[in-house]
């Protein structure tokens, strides 16, 4: 469908807005805005510059000629088209947003604040390190923090995601066996875990093998202890886990794991679960990625961007990319090569991962978020994220299948399936979409996938409840009629921007690029 | 504790409700060796918001800040004027507290956003298809050279000696454990064209190659035509993937797409985001139509919901981990999406008019400075064609003498010394990039201190 | 009706949620919000702050010891509370908001921006004048920006509005008048005036008269001329007056005043229109209050802050308030005593009208805009918004009843009357209604009083021609379908988060603070 | 221009459209004598936001900012630590940037935050209704006063000695052309209750005085029990109208409401709003049930909308002078709606348990600091009872050892010099206040400038 420039969906001419639908297409406050390149054109420019001064240009005859197609706007219609764009989106800021394993916590405005004081956002990464003190201190006193709360003796700052601390650990390990000797190069992952596991793992070189998960939701240890061996170069394991369990054999796990010669990578990103209460480091893994993004409240800005520094045990701590900030007798230094490092601790690093030193402007946030919250704070966030799982696990296992309810509590987030309403005909997705409509973003679909149909609900701390004693209360009464009327509830959502979209459409011709169709 | 929501009495009702005695029965699955029992120690507790933003104040006053002294540091990472309204929008909790647009109903602010920056990301390198961004231009363009790998099924990727080092550095870490192959050399400081190995580059492109990784413009600012370098690759069956750091430099230069390039990498923080002392910043990763298929990353397409209505969703996820798995065209899930919002507010500020007249004003002042700082005894500016940004030769090394025009208050540029450790030959090179915050004042305060600091 | 504390809308018990209706009320994005007493405690807290010192009190025995009733809430659930209501805000940056004579343009976040530098936001209004030298500078510059932008010899920065500013222009008058020994009492005031027009006239102790309209919606030069004489204090006119129109008359009614011994305020509350184009200093008028918070841009914050500079001619010059910023030899000072100006200029001051010195924040703001804009580019400003007004003129005199449309041109805003829909029974209340559902904020209604069912369009300068061709067209598709089926539009808005609101009952029975129910 | 979005082919095809030939052909009301035909002469073309950003940047750069030294200063405004999330909510664009609340179907955000305002002022100052917000404290204590007489039709008010000397300077420009009568008088420094002429008042107070305005903590920050006043008021027909400039202190001090105060009025910058300078602040006004009819200003009132459901509106205009005009209660339109909303926005925050401890860490930090200063020889500390402000009697006169301090960084009050200029008997005062922005670093370091400018 096409919408003209006026921002007005396009009808048969002659036809007049029906009842309920408006000329505009707009409904009172849901406003409809039509694409930049429809609103814009390359004339329109919302900067003042200064004039340009004449000079005999230096561009070796390779001036940009032809027409580029960037369409401008007014500063006043830029304002305008990126609001009326915002308020088609959900956000933490407008309610519980319940997605599993993505830990969508309230993003202090604080954290905001410190990260765009002029010391911190306009600095150069490569300005001379006497002229950056501060902010080298300020790594240096995160890497501190995040050693602490996971017991682990060295971290690594330069991942910028969670896979990405995935990719810093499993080359750490790389590197730790090629050190070694060791051609070793299955890496054994659960069949729950998230797809950035065995992705990095083949990423990095390495084959993956599946280990599956027993009866009661966590990694069956005697399918795990067959198969470990001298090619097994790792295990990578998510604890707590994807169904929001703990592995309770996790000790014993990496003991085998280490006596077979192997390594543990931990996905640390349901770290939220237990941080304060467990240290990664005292169950025996080498090394866990942490996502600042989740635990520690940097934002998700619709995608990104995160961070993920990764803890190292002893083993693999000499294998640790570069750079890394290191503190001297008078201030802190910043050891970008390896001959610099002035020491054979280093010079084992597998080198440097990406172009700069990490995510700066989320290390400050998450110091923020970690200094408000101190080391008191930061366990009562695990007890209250556990709490408000199990809390919402209990007001609907009965009347959702909760799979793995009966083996006992669950830690942050509370998992269940479609299983109830398999004689509806309805599914997962149906409920989803039945969700928004009342006004929530749905929880995670479909993963884990060890559980058909599953559903997987993570309040975090930072849900009242009231907030949600309301997402109960929705839930049971979306699934209540469901049971008793399916029907009404095969194409919600009704009263979101949009209704479902078809994302086969999609894929099948590809539209990824604004094409003027008059053009 | 301000942001946690419940008091001692909801958590009193709640444990009830759930029919547990107390919170430590909730983690009962924990082995009792690795329970702990109270805070972690070495840690403060919790502390109030005043103080909090006092520690951090000091913290970021002992950084020399750049928009307080004269500035020309460049390198992969360039200060420009942001416009106070990125900064608002960005800031709006529907975009800055959303997830990744999993549910494309309620989420389609941030769908038509990544659809236009897509589309306007494609614009400006010149490409048909760009998608939602990558972590930085670093990693995206590893992920170039794997994505070449793919297509060519080939394995050797020649990499130009005009490319940023950092970035080299990346791709021969995430190669070191595969079976690709990369091959470069160090730069030379030619007079007039630094780091310019075109002409090795189409000499050595051959049926092994994958791919030939080029920038424009070249670490030393350094500006070519990629075309027959693009000639060469196609002949040989191999894809020219262009490196782009300075993005406003296609305001003014020709673009890749229109020299031939069949993947463009790009850093986007020029446009729309700070400096960030290197970080969060903005991947971006462009190709041709026909390899879509092979690219990494999230893209965003067009759709139709129930009704008819144009709509948004995130499209192609075959390609991606949490569908394929270890067969992904990438690991990467979480990316740079709120720093593709600031790159596509700024650009529809710009837009095409502004764009252009924003390059054309830092190259002219470019010009200038290079102009000046040429005729200052003991000063040679190396690179002849550039954007804004260009290499001098100083007649010693570069690194003790920028640490002084730190000592007097301007930060001058990036020695070579730094970029190329233990190489001799570079050491005496600086790296000077001009933007459009640099005031004739600065100007005349980076030449004094250059006189000042003139023992070399 | 009631809410409870999950924020549901109260239904009877046991039944549930009708179709196209939710359980909670909410529909999809458009969230419902409960009152901050029925969310929040007196417990609840979302502030942390440093354990009390203990020490022996000092309040000498009046300590509070009931309870105040004030709810808190987490900083979460605070953030979500004021997002979720502010989403029930039609807003600038949404979309038009032709308020006409509130001149509801742009508000660029730079001026934002500057207006929270620490250097202007956090420095007290009694510090030592030596460390307060740069804002004494602003308010200066942005001084001589006024003047030079009006032709006006002097201007008083104290007014905290447009009322405030009429409050100060009118007892400079009174002073002026009291200073010559002359005790004339008389205000003339068009019938077409602002209410704080007489209210401010009335609060300075003057009795009002009415001066009416001609055909033409200007005032009607014979009936002033008639009524001018000994006991006339001033005239209180509005160029552009409130009709969107010219007063062509203006320089020969400023003549007759000063004639008869009277002065001419000008309520500036239009000097959009005009600005660059025509200083009203040469019309001769002898006041005028500018309303940063229309013509200047600082935002009106659903209701204020604003600000009211006053210009005054060299005749009331001398009776503005204290304080006023002086320019030294070396810098800025104060004057904020009439003895400590050292100067007869100014001790016929008519005093302080307000505790410190003016609205500070909408300074930095306002200058941050002229600076942008410019000289030429206020002209351009002035250009716009009256292109823009005549554009909608244009667009709709043929449906839409336009009084003084056959008189010439309007100014920055276009004058229309609900004659058209007489037959209908629908009036300018009902159109403004629809106009709610097609995503517009309507125009002024009924004002000014002269015009039966007054519509007053004002669209500024800063809409873009398509805002413009839409709203003309949803306003000319609106008037035809309710020509066409006027029953259809009788209970509008349907869309928005409310119906139409009991304005009767709320003021027949006062409810203006949350009793708890329970209580 | 980057405010304006017409292009120039736009203002063509509009003026075509109009049907005029150009603009000027719009102008033509205008007599030809005023018709400009250039911009303004004196002045700057238009800027760069860049450049204006760097001129303002200067301007701003030339004031000592209270949040970078010791900082005392009180008398009216206060430096308090406002929470981030305040600024963040008052800059959403829904709030920021709509305007009064005209059409209630689109304008409940505010209308439920005004109402929510309200209430939160009315239980803070102990009253039964309190308005939308007035420009400041000052201005809300000159229309209490003429609500007073609109009230008793009486037309004295006996202003305390203790009131802000500005808020009495208000009150007399606003009098000076009406027949209201002031009656007010210097105030005393007496040891220990400074300012209090509470028995004074309660003796003068007669059967023609329409309110008594009183204010507690008063200007030298002095408390007093206001109960006997208001007796006196009530048995002689007169209202109690109190003034209260540190809202803070009502977490800890008995409210004006359960003293007997008919009429409260405030400066409510203390919550949720910055120094500025002065402005814009925040006018609080609240009165008895009975006489919300007589009330100046906005009032929001709860609702229903046609389908039951509750909703908000402004109401009970008919006071309000877009209605009454020339006999309205006030000329008030425009007042301190965002104001009003970081207002509401910190005290939701702060909740009562939160102000209560902020007002016991203010008065507990400022008990300190008197005993601290007390000990200092040549400093007496005048005030006895007082909430985070006490005034100081140094052995010469204040204003030049200010300026001192100021010398020294240190802001360290405001003399009464400046408050009451000629005023001989009180020119050796300081008045000093204490807010929990002070820190032990802040105490030592006006210790030590006392000690430096010991010259007195
Ligand atoms: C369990 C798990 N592992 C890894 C990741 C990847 O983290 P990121 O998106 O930061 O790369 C995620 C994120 O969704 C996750 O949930
Ligand atoms: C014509 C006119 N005069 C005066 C005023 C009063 O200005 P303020 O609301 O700033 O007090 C207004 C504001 O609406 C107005 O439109």
């Amino acid at each position: 469908m096409v919408m003209n420039n006026q921002g007005r969906i396009t009808r048969l001419p002659g036809v007049e807005a029906m009842p309920g639908e408006t000329w505009t297409g707009n409904k009172a406050l849901m406003l409809e805005e039509p694409l930049l390149f429809e609103r814009g054109s390359i004339d329109r420019c919302g900067v003042d510059l200064p004039d340009v001064p004449v000079v005999a240009d230096r561009l070796g005859g390779l001036a940009r000629l032809a027409p580029i197609g960037l369409a401008g706007l007014s500063e006043p219609e830029t304002v305008r088209h990126y609001t009326r764009l915002s308020r088609q989106n959900y956000a933490i800021d407008l309610g519980i947003f319940p997605l599993g394993s993505c830990t969508m916590k309230h993003n202090p405005r604080l954290n905001e604040k410190m990260a765009r004081l002029p010391g911190f956002a306009d600095i150069h990464p490569l300005q001379p390190q006497s002229s950056v003190q501060g902010a080298l201190q300020l790594i240096d006193r995160l890497a501190t923090w995040l050693k602490l709360l996971t017991g682990m003796p060295a971290v690594s700052m330069s991942p910028k995601a969670g896979a990405h601390g995935e990719l810093c650990g499993m080359l750490a390990i790389r590197a730790a066996l090629d050190d070694r000797g060791d051609d070793r190069r299955v890496v054994l992952v659960p069949e729950s875990a998230h797809g950035t596991n065995p992705a990095t793992a083949a990423f990095c070189g390495f084959s993956v093998e599946n280990i599956p998960a027993n009866a009661r939701g966590r990694v069956d240890l005697a399918a795990l202890l067959a198969r470990l061996g001298p090619d097994v170069a790792a295990v990578m394991i998510t604890n707590p886990n994807t169904c929001g369990l703990f592995e309770p054999d996790m000790v014993a796990i990496c003991d085998a794991v280490h006596a077979a010669g192997g390594f543990v990578y931990c996905d640390g990103a349901n770290f939220n679960a237990i941080v304060g209460r467990v240290r990664p480091g005292d169950l025996g893994i080498d090394a866990m990625h942490i996502n600042l993004h989740k635990t520690f409240s940097t934002p998700h800005g619709g995608g990104g961007p995160g961070s993920g520094p990764v803890v190292f045990s002893a083993a693999l701590a000499p294998f640790a990319p570069l750079p890394f900030v290191r503190k001297t007798s008078d201030g802190f230094e910043l050891i970008e090569e390896m001959q610099a490092s002035g020491s054979a601790d280093y010079d084992r690093s597998f080198g440097r991962m990406v172009a700069f030193h990490g995510q700066m402007g989320m290390f400050v946030r998450a110091l923020a978020y970690m200094m408000s919250h101190g080391a008191d704070g930061l366990r009562q966030v695990a007890e209250d994220a556990v709490l408000n799982a199990n809390y919402i696990l209990a007001g609907l296992k009965d009347i959702y299948t909760a799979p793995f309810a009966e083996t006992g509590p669950c830690m942050h987030e509370a998992l269940f399936s479609d299983d109830f309403l398999h004689d509806t005909g309805l599914t997962t997705l149906d409920l989803a979409k039945a969700m928004i409509d009342e006004g929530f973003h749905p929880m995670t679909m479909y993963f884990p996938l060890v559980v058909h149909g599953a559903m997987l609900v993570e309040p975090t701390e930072t849900e009242s409840k009231a907030s949600l004693d309301q997402l109960i209360g929705a839930m049971r009464s979306i699934a209540q009629r469901m049971l008793a009327d399916p029907d009404a509830y095969r194409a919600s959502p009704h009263l979101a921007p949009r209704r479902r979209l078809d994302e086969t459409a999609a894929a099948r011709r590809p539209v990824l690029n604004y094409r003027d169709e008059a053009a | 504790m301000r942001y946690l929501p419940l008091t001692q009495p909801d958590r009193e009702a709640m444990l009830a409700s759930i029919g547990v005695a107390d919170i430590d029965a909730l983690f009962v699955d924990v082995p009792e060796s690795a329970r702990l029992m109270t805070p972690i120690k070495g840690l403060p507790n919790h502390s109030p918001e005043m103080l909090v933003e006092r520690e951090l104040a000091a913290m970021a006053g002992k950084n020399l800040t750049a928009g307080t002294v004269p500035f020309f540091i460049g390198a992969g990472a360039y200060k420009h004027h942001v416009p106070a309204t990125v900064d608002h929008i960005i800031q709006r909790g529907e975009f800055l507290t959303a997830y990744t647009p999993y549910q494309p109903e309620i989420a389609q602010g941030t769908l038509q956003v990544l659809f236009e920056f897509q589309s306007q990301v494609a614009r400006l390198l010149g490409m048909d298809v760009a998608n939602a961004s990558m972590y930085d231009g670093s990693t995206a363009m590893t992920e170039a050279v794997f994505m070449a790998r793919r297509v060519t099924r080939r394995a050797k990727a020649l990499v130009s000696a005009g490319v940023h080092p950092h970035y080299v550095s990346v791709l021969q870490t995430l190669t070191r454990f595969t079976d690709d192959q990369v091959v470069t050399h160090r730069p030379l400081l030619t007079k007039g064209a630094p780091g310019d190995d075109l002409a090795d580059l189409i000499a050595a492109v051959d049926a092994e190659t994958s791919c030939v990784v080029v920038q424009n413009p070249n670490i030393f600012g350094h500006v070519a035509d990629l075309s027959p370098l693009a000639e060469a690759c196609h002949k040989a069956g191999a894809l020219m993937i262009v490196v782009v750091t300075e993005v406003v430099s296609l305001g003014a230069i020709t673009s890749p797409g229109e020299m031939g390039a069949d993947i463009v990498v790009g850093e986007g923080q020029s446009i729309g985001n700070g400096l960030n002392f290197g970080g969060p910043y903005l991947g971006l990763f462009a190709c041709r139509e026909k390899h879509v298929r092979q690219m990494p990353g999230r893209l965003c397409g067009e759709t139709v919901d129930a009704e008819g209505k144009r709509g948004f969703v995130l499209t192609l996820s075959t390609r991606e981990q949490h569908i394929r798995r270890e067969k992904a065209t990438s690991n990467i899930c979480t990316n740079s999406g709120l720093c593709a919002l600031a790159f596509s507010v700024h650009m529809t500020l710009l837009g095409e008019a502004g764009l252009r007249k924003l390059a054309a004003y830092n190259h002219a002042r470019a010009v200038q400075l290079a102009e000046r700082l040429a005729r200052i005894p003991g000063i040679e500016v190396v690179t002849e064609t550039f954007f804004n940004e260009f290499t001098l030769k100083l007649k010693s090394e570069a690194r003790p003498v920028l640490r002084k025009l730190t000592e007097h208050g301007v930060l001058a540029g990036v020695s070579l010394g730094r970029l190329y450790p233990g190489v001799q030959s570079l050491e005496n090179g600086m790296i000077v990039a001009v933007t459009e915050t640099a005031s004739d004042a600065d100007f005349d305060a980076l030449e004094d201190a250059f006189d000042e600091v003139a023992a070399w």
